[in-house]
């Protein structure tokens, strides 16, 4: 008998697709079919992608690395309902999403590969921002990046992901806050997959986290995280308002995270395998390509076509990550300043000299 | 040449800020509609509009964390710590990315925010509303820290740290915002980076900042007058330490003596007395003496004159060190 | 033509007595009628030391001194609804909820004659915490507090004061979110007063501040400050949920700071009189005193004695004050550790040296 | 006699603390059901219910208020930051209320607060988990900092921290959790504010801590094959510092290095030197040298051994003090 993960308790969230993937609502999301297609090639580009990162970590390649595998439909979807000219804040579990946005994943690794920090690709020109560990710290940037936005007038809006431990953070009040003062266009994506390390979300919260739009004086809306129609719209929705100036919403992707918090992590010592069982049982992937199947977009012939050319960027990836090597020690001095003070020249010397 | 307060020195670098550079916003806590407690942000909002001069929420993290997203969006954020001890919440947004975004990024994204705040003690103001945070933010690589001692010298350093590719704490001394001089309000004169001999003398060099700059040149009249010939040197710029100077002074005078507010304890003092040690040994004749608050919280009003370096404790470091 | 208060605007609070102080629910909130005299007596008393307050700070007895006009009844009302064993954790501006638990005003005092600050009075003893600047940090203070209690399954909780400004600190919105979590008997009482310094709430929030309590978990209560009755019973209310271990509640309590921020700031700069008039139009003091005069229960010759009781009550407590000298400089050293370590007893010695 | 890991060490510590003690908990991130992070509290729920030790929400400030709260009510809470940077968002409830209730309330109400956190870098970990935030907390007048470097010190250490009735920062070597050593785990042995001498020597004195003290071992073992005779010091309690046994050791060697991963700029490294001016300057023959992580943030793991000191830098320091 699987239980539930708990966090799904409570408010329905929307739906487009059922777990099986019958429509329960309209199904058009103003997607074409070759859309369609590519959304759920994203998917299995995401997963097949995650999943190589795990091996890597294993074999010595990656230093830790968080896998997202059960939370592609939140990532892909949300990921494509934005504009060319919005801005993605992310944590440290949103590769799907970055990949979509056209980050180079090689250059997204070398943050897991312990060659540089931060942002190794160009967040100006991919329009994503550095990975971000120190919890809910990039909302804030999300809310700044949007009240810019505002001031220029430009018909554009940022989107901050975090994850439901990230709303107990003061971090995550204060740029809700500030949003909704400020009605900046920012969308405040949460991917709620039921846990935080090892911290269900019902001990992180005793509220739901869509209802804390209300004290922030914007809407708040529960989606069904693994279902990419339903979160594509309601995103598509969201950045809708964005651009109209009628300010931020907050989304809350009801998610699982199917694999452990990170490749150091050991989910045995605090969670139910039959948790996870249940929650395999709503896999996005297996739902949209049901789906799609159904409306006649794919058959397995297509999909066994995109298998081969996935596999085969996926190696291409494996082998521009194996081939990273450790950039020079000056690099560590090169970018601290605009000019760099004396000391700094001094000390950079110093690790020239050995 | 005109006698002027720190305070309105201080509010017209920010106008003049603004006025030349449109990315430039100024945002905090009470500093649009109000003008700000101590008036530094008064008439901004009427001359600028409420979209480049605004009040906050009190959100010092959100604050902080906003100007790293307006530096994203290409804006240049000028923003206030209402008081020194208000910076902590925002810590972790400091240290974390405004000090780090632009090595994180490889130089792609610049992080040109100045964080204002009042700082160090002397006002008999209420507990967190005297401290000296300086240590915080000069331990923390990828920031810069200045504080001015004059009018002149918050005009200039404001509009530098501002015109700054990098990160810059302002700390203003509270103590001095109403201070009259002669002050010329323009971009000449020392740097981010640069110390400056604001008195000349043989026998000891004081190092001192901020408010204790004035009480210090008292000091040293005062042991002029016994026949010491005391220099003082205005750091003025935290972070970068003008060790180059520091060191000279030393070779020159062979003694020295560090004043600050903050508690002993990795104040800044400790780090000017490493930088003595490691740049003019040699020279050194007499211990380095450091007359600073001391390693308990800022005390209540009627005490700080205790706490406080007194002209009496400066006085008496000089002499002990030049007598060693 | 006198502009409402914008914070007023939006839910309408819970209300006993109506401005005029006819009552618009039942009365009846438990409460003796000498019980009920002794509500209006504080209430008389507090003014009278907050206006004697102010006049010693322009005297030079006292330094910057932050005045509570306007908020009587939300302080008066909540400080008695608190059982013995209960603990205040309150801001910087709650002198009336202090005297009303018991703390001697000169020792209070003693934090604005900047003789000692924190906790001048015994905060164990008196049962109400240290004043606390920093804004909305004793709220979490609170939550522990009650933490602890659970933990020793004391029938009693806590309550932390803050203002609408507090309520956009990530630290109050930790703290409330951790209350949430664990069931705290906890009171997050906030004193919506209209002004953070010179920001109007409307400015500090676009949401309501007493609908965040869903978000969390637990009730949320918007009552009329002003109304001494209404805030008895929410509090009250509160209490007992608390002794029951229903666990918190968020209270927003509507009132008006009539003064300056403090005795450092001129309201001139960026408020409006005729906001300041139409407050005063809902005087808690005049409110509250019309309906027990209709009830019968005081009447003009009551009053006039507890004025003349009262004028020489607070001289007593202006010669306290002003009698009040500075400690002994070695007071700094004496309290920072409890075994102070080497270099704290020679800076002593050095400061003793003069 | 065992040999067991700190890990190991650190939670017998815990777990004895909450035996002797029933108004001892211990809280945190995920701390309860999995047991932490790096398993230094494994078992704990299990042996002592989640009333006393129990996870909460990822909410440090709250943490840390938290405890302030429960001291009120009479309770010793240990409470964990789970990595180094995080501690940044308690950094306003740590430096104004845990370290200054006591003195705000004349002694009436104490903090015995124990903060630990795992702290350091050396295990290739990614930005904000390689963090040396010591001087945050050495600077902050009423708080105490230690550092284990051995499994037995850590037990000690720990136990001492708990019952000590002021706060007390934790700094575990996360680079040496997993060391294994021969320790008795009990509290014979230098005390908070004490630090010892664990290599004699007398060319020289090596001043360091945490994850440093192997690595100063190894240095002077080398030193030694070339006949250069090298004192190391760990310093182990970083606020107190023991500044009679640096003097001690100064006096005697008339040289001095000090080592520490935080970056130089008023690392712990500026206070010791600035002691030493103080307190031996007659004795000291040559600069001190400071061996340290760079004024840049914390590396990717790909460059963590560079910007580490490394033996052959903290040798080369010797040689440049020793040969001066
Ligand atoms: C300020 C801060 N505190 C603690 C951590 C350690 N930490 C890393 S991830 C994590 C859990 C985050 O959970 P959630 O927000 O739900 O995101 P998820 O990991 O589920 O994607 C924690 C506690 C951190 N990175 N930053
Ligand atoms: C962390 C922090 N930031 C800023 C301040 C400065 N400050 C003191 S009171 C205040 C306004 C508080 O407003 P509110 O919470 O509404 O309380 P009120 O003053 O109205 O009673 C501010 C910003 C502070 N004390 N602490
Ligand atoms: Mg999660
Ligand atoms: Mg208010």
């Amino acid at each position: 008998m699987a239980s539930e993960p708990a966090h799904r308790r409570g408010t329905e969230p929307l739906r487009v697709l059922a777990p099986d993937g019958t429509a329960v609502d309209d199904p058009d999301v103003g997607l074409e079919p070759d859309e369609l297609r590519a959304m759920l090639r994203w998917m299995l580009l995401a997963r097949r992608l995650d999943r190589e990162c795990i091996a890597l970590q294993r074999q010595g390649e990656l230093t830790v690395y968080p896998g997202f595998e059960g939370q592609e439909a939140a990532q892909v979807g949300s990921a494509m309902a934005l504009g060319a000219d919005d801005f993605v804040f992310p944590t440290f579990r949103e590769l799907a999403s970055a990949i979509v946005r056209g980050v180079d994943p090689v250059q997204y690794l070398a943050y897991h590969r312990g060659t540089w920090h931060g942002g190794p690709y160009d967040p100006r020109a991919t329009r994503f921002g550095p990975i971000c560990i120190p919890v809910a710290t990039q909302i804030a940037h999300g809310v700044g990046y949007a009240m810019g936005l505002a001031l220029d007038g430009a018909r554009a809006c940022s989107l901050s992901y975090f994850g439901d431990g990230a709303t107990s953070e003061g971090d995550f009040h204060e740029a809700a806050n500030l949003a909704g003062v400020f009605g900046a266009p920012a969308i405040l994506f949460c991917q709620n997959n039921g846990w935080a390390i090892s911290v269900p979300t019902d001990r992180q919260s005793a509220g739901e986290i869509w209802t804390r739009a209300e004290g922030y004086g914007f809407p708040g809306v529960r989606v069904d995280g693994n279902d990419v129609l339903a979160v594509y719209r309601v995103t598509r929705e969201a950045a809708a308002r964005a651009y109209a100036g009628e300010g931020p919403t907050l989304i809350e992707a009801m998610t699982y995270r199917i694999g452990a918090h990170s490749t150091a992590d050991d989910p045995g010592r605090y969670r139910d395998d039959s948790e996870v069982d249940a929650a395999r049982a709503s896999d996005p992937i297996v739902r949209f390509r049901a789906w799609l199947e159904s409306e006649g977009h794919v058959d397995g012939d297509a999909i066994a076509a995109w298998d081969e050319e996935i596999e085969a960027e996926v190696l291409a990836v494996r082998d521009g990550v194996v081939s990273q090597a450790a950039p020079p020690a000056e690099w560590m001095f090169d970018w601290t300043y605009a000019d760099p003070p004396a000391e700094i020249d001094e000390q950079r010397r110093e690790v020239l000299r050995g | 040449m005109a006698d002027v307060t720190m305070v309105a020195a201080l509010n017209q670098a920010l106008r003049d800020s603004l006025r030349t550079d449109d990315r430039v916003l100024v945002f905090g806590e009470d500093v649009g509609r109000s003008g700000g407690v101590f008036r530094v942000t008064e008439g901004l909002q009427d001359e600028f509009g409420d979209r480049r001069v605004f009040d906050t929420p009190i959100s010092e993290a959100a604050i902080a964390g906003a100007a790293v997203g307006l530096a994203f969006a290409g804006w240049r954020s000028v923003v206030e710590m209402q008081f020194d001890a208000f910076s902590y919440p925002a810590l972790e947004q400091i240290v974390d990315h405004v000090a780090k975004m632009r090595e994180r990024t490889r130089g792609r994204v610049d992080m040109p925010i100045t964080i204002r705040m009042p700082a160090f003690g002397g006002i008999r103001g209420k507990e967190h509303h005297g401290e000296s945070p300086e240590t915080f933010f000069v331990h923390t690589a990828g920031l810069k820290v200045v504080t001015p001692s004059t009018p002149g010298d918050a005009y200039r350093l404001m509009r530098l740290a501002i015109a700054d590719p990098d990160p810059v704490i302002v700390l203003e001394p509270k103590a001095r915002y109403w201070a009259k001089a002669d002050a010329r309000l323009d971009l000449d004169g020392p740097g981010i980076g640069e110390a400056s001999v604001v008195r000349e003398g043989d026998a000891v060099t004081i190092f001192t900042y901020g408010a204790m700059v004035a009480r210090c040149l008292e000091a040293a009249d005062a042991l002029d007058e016994h026949g010491v010939s005391v220099r003082v040197v205005d750091l003025r710029s935290l972070s970068p330490l003008d060790t180059e100077t520091i060191a000279r002074c030393v070779r020159e005078t062979g003694r020295a003596v560090v004043v600050h507010e903050a508690p002993r304890t990795l104040g800044l003092g400790a780090e000017v007395t490493a930088r003595i040690v490691e740049e003019a040994f040699d020279f050194l004749e007499a211990p380095v003496r450091r007359v600073t608050g001391y390693d308990v919280p800022y005390p209540p009003a009627a005490l700080e004159h205790r706490y406080l370096p007194s002209e009496d404790r400066i006085v008496g470091a000089v002499r002990e060190v030049v007598g060693y």
